[in-house]
């Protein structure tokens, strides 16, 4: 063949590197320095200023009112007859919503072998454990005697009643709490390889810290085997298990007798709902990371911003499907309070949001993420992210306290107007955002191992004259 | 009565490992007797190795039956220990549909305990003793140990050497 | 239930009407007075006891409904309607209910002014002997009870002026002008009683007796009778007013007329059913003409005409009262309204007009005094005439209005009062000699009205006194001996009991009554257990309306005060009135028309608020040539456009921590103007109503999207 | 231990308390509002609260309007309070059972020390009756001398409602066992009906025929608010004349 030919072979293969981590190895020990880098590089100021205004917000904002909260009670918050339900619930519904991507990525891509997973299976995961630890205090916060929430626990009172079975709540208390525990086993599943890693090349303090978190793993076949077929059990298992949390969260409120909420759609809506919002975030969050990280650009690439873009996209649809859903039957149904109710949320005081989350779940996603260009422009497709987590919070806000304003007894219909939850929500937002600050700092976040084993089982092959990417099975 | 000796032989990459365990094995040096580390998931098949024996499926399996036996009891006993017959609404006393959701979570829940536990057992973790190992394996090398008689120590070493071995030495145990 | 727990008590009673000299001296034998013991457990953990039950009588208002309290370890539990006593029948009114909170009062006036007892009776005393009888004055509360009677004899004897009786409620009812229209029409004075119960139809012109004339309880028991009775077809009620009150809302017709035009209606329906029943048309009606009168009213002839066929196909009770009385040309209405039954030919019958009937120890009607007579009283003040003001159970400060100059006269006088509350008038008062809270006290009240018999109700402490106060009676009793010589002879009694006991021996030996007694004692035991004595038969005055019809009678045009644009009417709340806004679960009950807690409102018609450009809680600035009040805007859907309407009850000054600057007293507004029977015209001033820019949302029990569709988007509805 | 043959859910049309309500003779006087807030402890919760929908009203008077004026009407007012359904929508949500069916008085109990304040119970209840402690509420000395010792005070973060003076219920059939008989029709009755000037409320056992309440429900056309639902409410309204 021609050198022209030859050379054009050539950049195309450096083309498709470029493109794909998984077509462009490097030494594992390279990897491993990378790793360790981006992890023990010292915080600059900057860092500590953003560190120690999230810390103030969260002692004020989270920590500071709920104690007003717990001391004064809920009438701090705008809750009232009709709306009994506020904002701490819109949170937790959002909070376990963000919850679901990390599952999702880590869990369904897995099964389904996305070899884009590779590099933020990690970053993924833990946004599902602090997304749930936020949903969890946004729970108790909602309480009108939360010093008294071990009640609620499956154990036998001094007359020997159990929690209500029968109730929604119990359902959601057992689902949350075995979300929680599971996705965060799996989150350590994965990580103890990387652990024995940061063992070997750290010292001092910690070296004791990820010698203990290690366990003792060296990576013998047996160990392998072992996490091997326990991650391929947790793969499997915890998707019904995510799908189970925000179904029965859906059946809080399509279990009630109320217009606008006794709907059947209401579980995939949710689960849809959960999807939509928490791509978006996970989006941002590998923003982020590659932003700020050391070393980062060369895990987290364009291609994966691609991928989940159109992830982002295809969600995005079956959201606005299941939406459209939901409001066809319900407008159909003709009931006289669900009609009230559905006018209410278009031309109510409280329209501009119903309007604006059709805006940022739909109009923005569809109108940028079609392009393959932009898709793959990591501050645009993570500003999306962010907008879509807007709308969503907006659509759970529209179905808990604007929805609630509208019931049988028009005689008690009242606009709800947030009080102490304001504060409370942002220190929410905070402190999730610091748990992944002082994350990066404790844990490798890009799983080092999965990326090289993706990386030995990709390989170009030609057929004829083309070169393409091949992916060989290696369990 | 020959002398054993533990030696390890560190290799940069999977192939030459491979043909390292089938010439250890030629040698005389029993598939037991072997232990390959490595800082990725490379499966026996890929050494070419006896398949490796697992309990954490069938741990996680009996913790799924666990968890279930928790749910029956939450929903079809619990209730029959009130103090009274509790009524709610016009609902059975043991509610039908809601039982389902009960025994779920609860199995879900008992089997992703188990498997993580399983993991634990199966390895033996958490386990800080001083162990044979070299934290090469988590740069990627490829360290295979073996036990073999002292008098073919310096045989197999060559042999290894010639099949890309970076070095062979013998084996201690040290602290992780 | 209660009354057989009041029989069981029956024997502690009885022994009373010995033990009881000793109670009022002070220290009460524990068999009468029960310690209040402090909850061994916090409430919560429910320690259950015993209750006692005991017969007294509401201080409320003046109806004079009688009550059974249930008492707990010393406490007054919660009040209920005393199922034996004729008026009520068991029944109470939201003010009755609440009377605890006014009991337990966390601002309640704790001891006399001067700090002990001694002082406060010489002050009194010195009272009596350093003025001359001329220069003494006593003003008291609506209700004739006792203490009227104790005052009546002292002022007697001591060649005082007989003590005048007052209150916002006998205003706003225009008693005095019934009372006289009932004079002139049938020759003899007396306060009308209207059956409605027994009515088969009922025009009413003002009178707003579901809510808070004259007697509401047994006036709501009319209404039932009058809507729902095994003998006779649902009967008809239509309200003639310019804003619609709670009685308006129930009725089959409500009639929006302009005020001061109700006589002119009365006449013209009368004119137009008796031509339609054709005859003659009587000489009362030659004056006028239905389309005039309609045009005048600002209501269509046809409405009249509708009416009118009611009217001539039924037997109707036409009832005069409140706002339609207040005016300039109140006693004409009233007169004309009141001649409209002589159409139905119902005076004195069944479903018909009576004479309410005199109490058992009452021979002649006395009512409360009119608000003209209050300001002579005024005027004598200022020109120090009277030097010495005793007032009790009426606080004028509040309930008259500023413009009658009450206030500015106090500076001329020496001012006793006997408030329990501290209100307006206490704080003006140079001495203040708290007397015992209602349900702290002994008494009897005459029952004015309500009740076709004659009734003598009875009061009795339900509880120990809570704080060091002292029954006026007795700091009277105790000051007139201390000035001897006609003082003391007027009241040679021990204490208050004795004096009601030897009044109520007079009764002793009356047949036809609820029960009859062998002695004093006994027979105080049995009025107090039964909460009062009454006559078994009907005592009802059937008045001789004979020449109603043959009169003429000149209902005039009103005369309005001031140049505004809005007729006012002043309404009293029927919650809070003149003395229930110190009630903390008075002022969370909602209003009965609009729902608003809290707080005053003014009403005004959705289209005129629209073309003042005010929204519901836009504070706007109301003027009268007399006053003017900021207050917020609730849009009545059932008030004349040229009117607006504001509710009496709050605005106080003083009165305790929750009626102190609470909303605004509609009083500031009105002048000084009497019709002439001298009742104050209140609905005789005209307002000017601006925009001030201000907001101040309402307290509303009701949902104001749910109900006026307001903030739900699209149109309201 | 229960065994199974105790268990017998009551799932009956007709309760065992039941009341009927005139709304033709209400006036809509708020003494039924008093009473009911005398007797079973109620708080007031002050100007802005009580405007903000937080009022702890039991029992209230809601009224609407027809027409335009001068054609203007107020519908007639109809005195709401807890249902007390035999298929309560309020009891099986609450995760605590502290609001549950009391199989011997067929009325929905509201257990106070057992509520953990998720007001689920007054989220799902169509009647929009139950009232929520928001806040600690003051009662200034000596306010608190008039509390019922028969009915818990309750506390912050705790939902009640209507109970139907179930206190009265069980004074009254206390006194009937000790004289060993049954309860007499009227015999006692809650503290709304008692005020009532007007006798609109009637309150009486609903599963007797021949009580007052079973009488004028079926004499006079009653109907059940929300009936559509399936709640089987136990308060009987009676609309037009």
């Amino acid at each position: 063949m021609s050198d022209k030919q030859h050379h054009a072979e050539h950049s195309h293969e450096e083309h498709l590197r470029e493109k794909h981590l998984m077509l462009d190895p490097l030494p594992r020990g390279k990897m491993n320095e990378m790793v360790m880098e981006a992890m023990l590089a010292k915080p600059t100021w900057k860092w500590w200023l953003v560190f120690s205004i999230l810390a103030a917000i969260v002692a004020y904002g989270l920590f500071y009112k709920w104690g007003i909260l717990i001391m004064k009670g809920q009438g701090e918050a705008g809750v009232m007859r009709p709306d009994y339900w506020g904002i701490f619930l819109v949170n937790t519904v959002f909070w376990i919503g963000i919850s679901h991507a990390g599952t999702f990525i880590s869990a369904i891509l897995r099964v389904f072998k996305a070899e884009f997973r590779r590099p933020f299976t990690r970053a993924a995961e833990l946004m599902t454990t602090f997304g749930l630890v936020q949903a969890g205090f946004s729970v108790f916060m909602h309480m009108g005697r939360v010093w008294l929430a071990y009640w609620l626990f499956p154990y036998p009172n001094q007359r020997m009643m159990w929690p209500n079975l029968h109730s929604p709540l119990t359902w959601d208390l057992l689902a949350i709490t075995t979300y929680l525990l599971s996705s965060t086993m799996y989150l350590f599943l994965p990580l103890i390889p990387d652990l024995a890693m940061a063992r070997d090349r750290s010292t001092g303090w910690r070296k004791n810290f990820y010698k203990i978190l290690a366990l003792g793993f060296r990576g013998t076949e047996g160990e392998w085997t072992h996490l091997r077929h326990a991650m391929n059990i947790f793969a499997f298992a915890i998707i019904p298990v995510m799908f189970s949390v925000h179904t029965i969260v859906s059946w809080d409120f399509a279990a009630a007798t109320r217009p606008g909420w006794n709907s059947t759609i209401f579980g995939p809506y949710f689960v849809i709902g959960a999807l939509h919002s928490g791509m978006g975030a996970a989006i941002a969050v590998l923003a982020v990371i590659r932003g700020t990280m050391k070393n980062m650009s060369y895990f987290i690439r364009g291609e994966h911003f691609d991928a989940v873009g159109k992830l982002m996209l295809i969600i995005s649809m079956g959201w606005a499907y299941f939406f459209f859903n939901d409001y066809m039957v319900q407008w159909y149904g003709g009931d006289k309070w669900t009609q009230q109710l559905l006018h209410f949320h278009e031309a109510g005081p409280m329209g501009w949001m119903w309007f604006a989350m059709l805006v940022c779940n739909i109009v923005v996603p569809w109108a940028i993420l079609w392009n393959p260009k932009w898709r793959a422009t990591p501050w645009l497709v993570a500003t999306v992210g962010l907008i879509i987590n807007v709308g969503m919070w907006f659509e759970r806000y529209i179905i808990i306290p604007v929805s609630v304003t509208i019931n049988r007894m028009p005689f008690t219909w009242k606009l709800y107007k947030p009080g102490i939850e304001v504060p409370m929500s942002i220190g929410t937002v905070a402190l999730f955002i610091l748990l992944y600050m002082i994350a990066s700092k404790l844990i490798p976040l890009i799983p080092v191992w999965e990326v090289q084993e993706g990386q030995m089982a990709h390989e170009f092959k030609k057929f004829g004259r083309e070169t393409v990417v091949t992916v060989s099975e290696l369990e | 009565m020959a002398e054993k000796v533990d030696l390890l032989a560190v290799f940069p990459d999977l192939e030459p490992a491979a043909n390292a365990v089938e010439r250890l094995r030629a040698l005389g040096v029993h598939d037991d007797r072997m232990n390959v580390i490595s800082g990725v998931p490379v499966t026996e098949a890929m050494l070419g190795r006896a398949p490796q024996w697992t309990n954490v499926p069938r741990i996680a399996m009996g913790g799924a039956i666990l968890g279930f036996g928790v749910g029956v009891f939450l929903a079809y006993i619990a209730p029959f220990l009130y103090p009274y017959p509790i009524q709610v609404s016009t609902q059975g006393f043991v509610p039908g549909p809601p039982t389902a959701v009960v025994l779920f979570e609860m199995t879900m829940l008992g089997m992703l305990l188990s498997t993580f536990l399983g993991v634990f057992l199966e390895s033996f973790f958490p386990n800080y003793r001083p162990m044979k190992y070299l934290p090469e394996i988590s740069d990627g090398k490829i360290v295979v140990f073996f036990e073999c008689a002292y008098a073919e120590e310096n045989k197999i070493t060559d042999a290894l050497k010639k099949l890309g071995a970076e070095s062979v030495r013998p084996a201690e145990a040290q602290p992780l | 239930m209660s009354e057989q727990f009041s029989r069981r008590d029956f024997l502690k009673l009885a022994g009373l009407g010995a033990a009881t000299t000793a109670i009022l001296t002070g220290c009460g034998p524990a068999s009468r007075y029960v310690k209040r013991e402090p909850y061994q457990q916090m409430p919560e953990y429910n320690s259950v006891g015993q209750s006692t039950y005991y017969a007294t009588t509401c201080r409320e208002c003046a109806a004079g409904c009688g009550l059974v309290v249930r008492t707990y370890q010393g406490r007054a539990i919660k009040a209920e309607g005393n199922a034996n006593h004729p008026l009520n029948l068991g029944k109470t009114c939201a003010r009755g209910q609440a009377t605890l909170h006014g009991l337990y009062n966390p601002d309640r006036v704790q001891g006399p002014s001067t700090g002990d007892w001694d002082s406060a009776i010489q002050s009194v005393a010195d009272a009596f002997k350093n003025y001359k009888p001329g220069e003494i004055a006593f003003l008291m509360g609506m209700a004739p009870d006792h203490l009227f009677d104790l005052v009546g004899d002292l002022t007697a004897a001591a060649g005082m002026d007989a003590p005048i009786r007052y209150g916002a409620l006998s205003m706003f009812e225009s008693r005095a002008t019934l009372s006289k229209a009932a004079e002139n029409l049938f020759g003899q004075p007396g306060l009308p009683w209207f059956d409605v119960g027994n009515a088969q139809a009922v025009f009413s012109f003002g009178a707003n007796f579901l809510e808070t004339w004259l007697s509401p309880v047994a006036y709501t028991r009319g209404f039932v009778g009058l809507r729902q009775s095994e003998t006779k077809l649902r009967g008809v009620l239509v309200q003639f007013e310019a804003r619609m009150s709670a009685t308006g809302a129930k009725a089959d017709h409500w009639v929006p007329l302009r005020p001061g035009t109700e006589g002119l209606v009365a006449l013209a329906i009368g004119k137009l059913a008796s031509e339609l029943r054709g005859g003659a048309t009587p000489r009362i009606f030659s004056g006028v003409n239905p389309a005039e009168a309609a045009e005048q009213a600002g209501v269509e002839l046809e409405a009249l005409e509708a009416m009118a066929q009611i009217f001539a196909s039924n037997a109707v009770l036409a009832i005069p009262g409140g706002a339609a009385l207040g005016q300039s040309n109140g006693l004409e209405t009233a007169e004309a309204v009141l001649a409209l039954n002589a159409l139905s030919d119902n005076f004195g019958k069944p479903g018909g007009v009576y004479l309410s009937a005199l109490a058992p120890n009452q021979t002649e009607y006395s009512g409360p005094a009119s608000t003209e007579e209050m300001a002579g009283l005024v005027e004598k003040m200022k020109s120090g005439a009277i030097k010495a003001l005793f007032v009790h159970g009426v606080s004028p400060v509040f309930e008259l209005p500023a413009a009658l100059g009450f206030k500015e006269a106090l500076a001329n006088v020496e001012l006793f009062s006997f408030a329990t509350f501290p209100d307006e008038t206490a704080k003006e008062a140079k001495h203040v000699l708290p007397d015992h809270h209602g349900l702290e006290s002994w008494g009897y009240q005459r029952v004015a009205t309500g009740v076709s018999q004659s009734v003598l109700s009875g009061s009795q402490p339900v509880v120990s006194p809570y704080y060091n106060t002292r029954a006026t009676a007795d700091v009277l009793i105790a000051a007139a001996q201390l000035a001897g010589g006609k003082f003391a002879e007027a009241l040679p009694y021990k204490d208050e009991v004795e004096f009601i006991q030897t009044k109520l021996a007079a009764l002793l030996g009356e047949g036809d009554g609820s029960f009859s007694a062998p002695d004093a004692a006994t027979f105080m035991a049995y009025f107090q257990q039964y909460g009062g004595w009454f006559k078994n038969s009907n005592a009802l005055i059937a008045p001789d309306g004979s020449g109603a019809l043959n009169g003429s009678i000149e209902a005039g045009e009103a005369e309005f005060a001031g140049e505004g644009e809005f007729f006012f009417v002043p309404f009293v709340s029927p919650t809070l009135a003149e003395a229930g806004a110190n009630k903390p679960w008075l002022q969370e009950l909602p209003d009965p028309t609009t729902t608003v807690m809290w707080n005053s409102w003014i009403e005004i018609n959705p289209a005129t608020a629209h073309e003042l450009g005010v929204e519901d809680d836009d504070v706007v600035k109301v003027s009268s040539e007399f006053g003017a009040l900021e207050l917020p805007v609730y849009r009545y859907p059932a008030i004349r456009p040229d009117t607006v309407a504001i509710a009496f009850g709050q605005g106080h000054t003083a009165y305790g921590r929750y009626a102190e600057n609470r909303g605004v007293h509609a009083g500031d507004l009105l002048g000084a103007r009497f019709n002439e029977a001298g009742d104050l015209a209140f609905g005789g001033v005209k307002v000017r109503v601006e925009k001030t820019g201000r907001k101040q949302p309402l307290s509303r029990m009701e949902s104001i999207m749910g109900v006026y569709g307001v903030g739900l988007g699209g149109e309201e509805h | 231990m229960i065994r199974p043959e105790e268990i017998k859910m009551s799932a009956e049309e007709t309760g065992k308390w039941g009341m009927v309500i005139d709304q033709d003779i209400c006036t809509g006087c708020q003494a039924c509002v008093a009473a009911c807030a005398m007797e079973n402890n109620i708080t007031f919760v002050g100007e802005v609260d009580s405007g903000y929908g937080r009022s702890m009203h039991w029992i209230r008077i809601e009224r609407f309007w027809e027409g335009e004026y001068p054609e203007v009407k107020m519908t007639p007012q109809q005195p709401m309070m807890c249902q007390q359904c035999g298929h309560a929508n309020c009891e099986p949500v609450c995760p605590a059972f502290a609001t549950v069916h009391s199989q011997a008085e067929q009325l929905n109990l509201q257990v106070y020390n057992r509520c953990v304040g998720t007001r689920y119970c007054a989220n799902n209840c169509p009647y929009q009756v139950r009232a929520f402690n928001w806040r600690d509420y003051q009662r200034p000395e000596p306010l608190q001398n008039q509390f019922n010792p028969d009915v818990t005070v309750r506390r912050m973060g705790v939902m009640e409602k209507c109970t139907f003076c179930i206190q009265r219920i069980h004074k009254a059939q206390d006194t009937a066992k000790s004289e060993g008989r049954e309860v007499r029709d009227g015999e006692f009755t809650t503290a709304c009906a008692q005020a009532c000037p007007a006798n609109a409320i009637v309150f009486g056992r609903v599963d007797q025929p021949e009580s007052l309440v079973s009488q004028l429900k079926h004499r006079r056309h009653g109907v059940k608010h929300l009936e559509e639902l399936g709640t089987l409410p136990n308060v009987t309204y009676i609309k037009g004349g």
